[in-house]
């Protein structure tokens, strides 16, 4: 892992045209999340389906690693089985930055992350009822 | 580090012992607070010269590494008691522990019902309930506990009513010594629907302790008596509860967002910790906590035990009819902690007794021995009170006393006794 | 010691600028919080390793030199702000000393009334009113205030109506580093019977502060800010105002007598501090104090002039279109303060617009250059809203910056636009 | 100044044997003074004329410091005149016990001054009027 958010590339492609971005109209999920610390704010859209993840947006307004982080998250879920997704740890986020972040920056990252897992146990929450 | 318990060992690890031994002091004032070692020490004097900066928001290098110094120092200590970081908050110490508890509990039972303590209680654990009842409706009971055997939850169940909300103990008397049998309490408790608090400033520091065995709601402790620096102390709570209390402090580091007629509350820890905490309070409390795990809470609690036990056995063997002291006989159930009076018993002719007052006790133990005891009420007025006197002499030891050290104390009560009772 | 005012010189007496020069670090977040001078460090070594007690009833030898030290640590920072001991509370931070206005005052005038402050407050001095009129009839109201220029008492005036029980403000605000001016504003706010607080936590650190000329009632402000440790901060008062208040946590040191159904309090500033304090906290804080009477108040505010002066000529001579700064172009009426953010002013092709985002800038600013600026909304939300943005970053500079790191906060800026704004 | 509490004769003397010690029915002034560092406690009483201290009794509980203080205090100030009495610094009454004291002590020296005080400052207020 590098440190280099000065020049990771992938962090910048993901930033300079974010995937995914954008809204959802009549969504089988959303939700609104803020990461306290800087004010970021995300709004999540799912469209779900058969146990999967159909569709996922997002409109965010937030630095480069909340921002690529969301992208990065959406590429890598979209079509994905909800039960696989929420098997997904925090680490294995991270590590599709390949960045070493600290922990303020950490939350940044989350915070797409944070608001999807909590939009998935909903849904498997009222799956089950 | 230590291998065997050797407190002569353990003292080489502590600064003070340096002066201590050169001026001859021999420090029996632990329940007041306690001495540092060098590791927390050191870890201080490292935070200031190399990473010391503000936690949570900084998203540069030194910032950082406060922030992680200070997450996992929480974390050191939420495992340390057996609880979870979110349920650890950092406060000043014991006594804000039980007025942020007091506080904000009354707001959330909407100013209702009735808080039980005992009478056994140090005044953190009862001037914040005043306080609380003085500004809404919740009302404060004192229950009558034995100054000879711990309380148990026979006790407690005897004065519960309807109306009780919450119970709120010391876990440990820091007067009598007693160790308080809390087994069954939360459990019971529980089932009633009552919250349980624990005022753990004189157990955490000197055995182990588990939140989960205790099954309390919360739990108040102060860095200070556990080699740690003052400014710093826990409240634990379990996160369920903490959910529900109100914030006690407004500020920064609490909140989520401010607007000009509202604010939301960060999620907790951060929504207890308002402003910018005592974050080398909190890293010299972590590395307090490993230097006696290093040690073992065990170990620390057997030489507490052999130190009582001596110490009682001392007095017996002293057979000095003027010596009165306090609190159960069973080393099982005490503390290392010795509340004393010299009195003569026939009274005398002095107008006002023959009585040594507790304040002399101290000085003269002190100019005459180096023997630094408290003396006072010690901030349980009520139990001190209950016990027919308005002050008493206070020795208490921990990890770094020794047999050495009762003895010292014995032969000062012993030169005290002949200089002030004539 | 120091003779001449020189930041090479005074870096000599910080151990952490050792580590800064090894890294290339400029640190810039004093506004957060400040660096220890080793004599502060030495001062809270030395009373570990000597004097280690507990405060107040200690009748021996070390608790005696503790308490000693505790007293005369309250004199010195008394003295250094105008102020008399039993009007000099230690609490935790600026923070609590808010906390407890509000919540005292609040008691003390029945629950009702209006408190007034500006829309420049930290929500140090926001929450806490909204914490207390949740409780009470007590209402919050927050006055408009400039951006560019000082707030003044014909400001105040206009808000103030027959309602208005207290105006609480801040001396200098930690996001514009506007300096109000204060001069007037405490005789006519008397004159109309109303309560004058002050929040000094951006001011006191920075410039000579006396609470006699502020003519105010209550007065806060935080150690570590001002090169002390944390944990430990002041509430001062006007002790006939400190007096009629009630206290605000209950416990030990803060009574006189304790009963089963009440307590008597003790006077002040004891009446106000309840539990352990933070011995080592007052002491650190008084070495700090120390360090900055030789320096000299007046040399420390003409410094940081000379670099917020500095920092303007340098804006305009960047003349960088994206660079947007806030907070009055008077280095007069200006802290050592400058809150900016960078964004391309015609929009962009990014769905999110073409602002850098200041967690990014702070992020890039320390991986790019070791520049240390802080990001966020600073504890501001109200204003920083006003503003039209959700959060800015920060530099902010004390004795040992000099214009050097500000030539390296420029460069940085540059190096984050070219990385940034395609 | 000495340090020893331990071999003071003078406060030994006045504590074994405290003078002025007692109540006096009915006196012009009168307090109870309460050190809460200790809980030692005063009671003290003043029989005043013609700008004079006429007699001076107190009843304590306390230690070897402030009974022996209050003692030594009523010996000096009976008979004298209140506005010089008033002009008596914590300093002459610290030294008249001969000892250098902790501040914690120095309390329990000063209660029965503080209490003398208190009295004296009503009675000049109240004679003025
Ligand atoms: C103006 C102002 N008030 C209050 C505070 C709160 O200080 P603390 O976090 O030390 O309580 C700050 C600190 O950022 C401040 O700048
Ligand atoms: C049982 C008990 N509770 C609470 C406290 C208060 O501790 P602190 O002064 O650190 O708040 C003490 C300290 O004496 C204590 O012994």
């Amino acid at each position: 892992m590098s440190d280099d958010i000065i020049y990771s590339a992938i962090i910048d492609e993901h930033y300079e045209e974010p995937r995914n971005f954008g809204k959802i109209e009549d969504p089988d999920e959303d939700i609104m999340e803020t990461n306290p610390t800087c004010g970021d704010t995300i709004a999540m859209y799912l469209r779900l389906g058969d146990g999967k993840i159909r569709e996922i947006k997002y409109v965010a307004r937030g630095c480069l690693i909340s921002v690529a982080s969301a992208s990065i998250l959406s590429e890598r879920v979209s079509g994905k089985d909800v039960s696989e997704v929420l098997k997904m740890s925090k680490n294995d986020i991270l590590s599709y930055l390949g960045l070493d972040l600290g922990p303020a920056r950490e939350k940044c990252a989350l915070l797409s992350y944070d608001a999807l897992i909590k939009m998935l146990r909903k849904y498997e929450k009222e799956a089950k009822k | 580090m230590i291998n065997m318990f050797d407190p002569l060992e353990i003292r080489k690890h502590f600064p003070i012992f340096e002066r201590f031994q050169r001026d001859g002091i021999v420090y029996l004032d632990n329940a007041a607070t306690t001495q540092k070692p060098s590791e927390v020490i050191n870890a201080i004097v490292n935070y200031y010269e190399n990473s010391n900066s503000n936690v949570h928001r900084g998203v540069y290098r030194i910032g950082e590494e406060a922030t992680d110094l200070y997450n996992r120092s929480r974390e050191n200590i939420a495992r340390f008691i057996g609880g979870t970081p979110e349920g650890t908050i950092f406060v000043r110490n014991a006594t804000e522990a039980l007025n942020l508890a007091a506080s904000s509990l009354t707001r959330m039972l909407g100013g209702e019902g009735e808080v039980l303590v005992t009478r056994m209680e140090h005044h953190s654990n009862i001037v914040p309930w005043q306080i609380a009842s003085s500004v809404s409706g919740i009302r404060l009971r004192m229950m009558e506990s034995h100054t000879d055997r711990p309380l148990k939850w026979e006790d407690i169940e005897k004065d519960i009513t309807g109306k009780t909300k919450i119970v709120s103990v010391t876990h440990v008397s820091n007067l009598l010594g007693t160790i308080n049998d809390l087994r069954e309490v939360g459990k019971n408790l529980h089932d009633l629907g009552i919250i349980f608090i624990v005022d753990a400033a004189q157990s955490v520091p000197h055995m182990p302790v588990n939140v989960n065995d205790l099954e309390c709601d919360l739990l108040a402790f102060s860095g200070h008596k556990m080699l740690a620096p003052s400014g710093i102390g826990v409240l634990y709570g379990k996160p369920e509860l903490l959910d529900r209390m109100p914030p006690y402090m407004g500020g920064g580091e609490m909140i989520k967002e401010v607007f000009e007629d509202h604010f939301t509350a960060a999620d907790i820890p951060e929504k207890f910790e308002a402003g910018t905490p005592n974050i080398e309070g909190a890293i010299g409390l972590s590395a307090a906590v490993d230097f006696l795990k290093n040690l073992g809470m065990d170990n620390v609690r057997n030489h507490e035990k052999d130190l009582i036990s001596y110490t009682l056995r001392r007095e017996q063997e002293m057979n000095m009819p003027s010596l009165i002291s306090y609190g159960p006989r069973d080393p099982e159930v005490r503390g290392g902690i010795y509340a004393f009076n010299i009195r003569k018993k026939d009274g005398g002719d002095r107008p006002f007794g023959n009585e040594v007052h507790p304040h002399d006790i101290s000085h003269l133990a002190d100019r005459i021995e180096g023997v630094e005891l408290r003396s006072g009420h010690h901030c349980a007025m009520p139990q001190t009170v209950s016990l027919g006197v308005y002050a008493t002499a206070r020795a208490s030891f921990y990890i770094y006393n020794t047999r050495d050290d009762v003895d010292h104390l014995f032969d000062v009560i012993g030169k005290i006794e002949r200089r002030m009772i004539k």
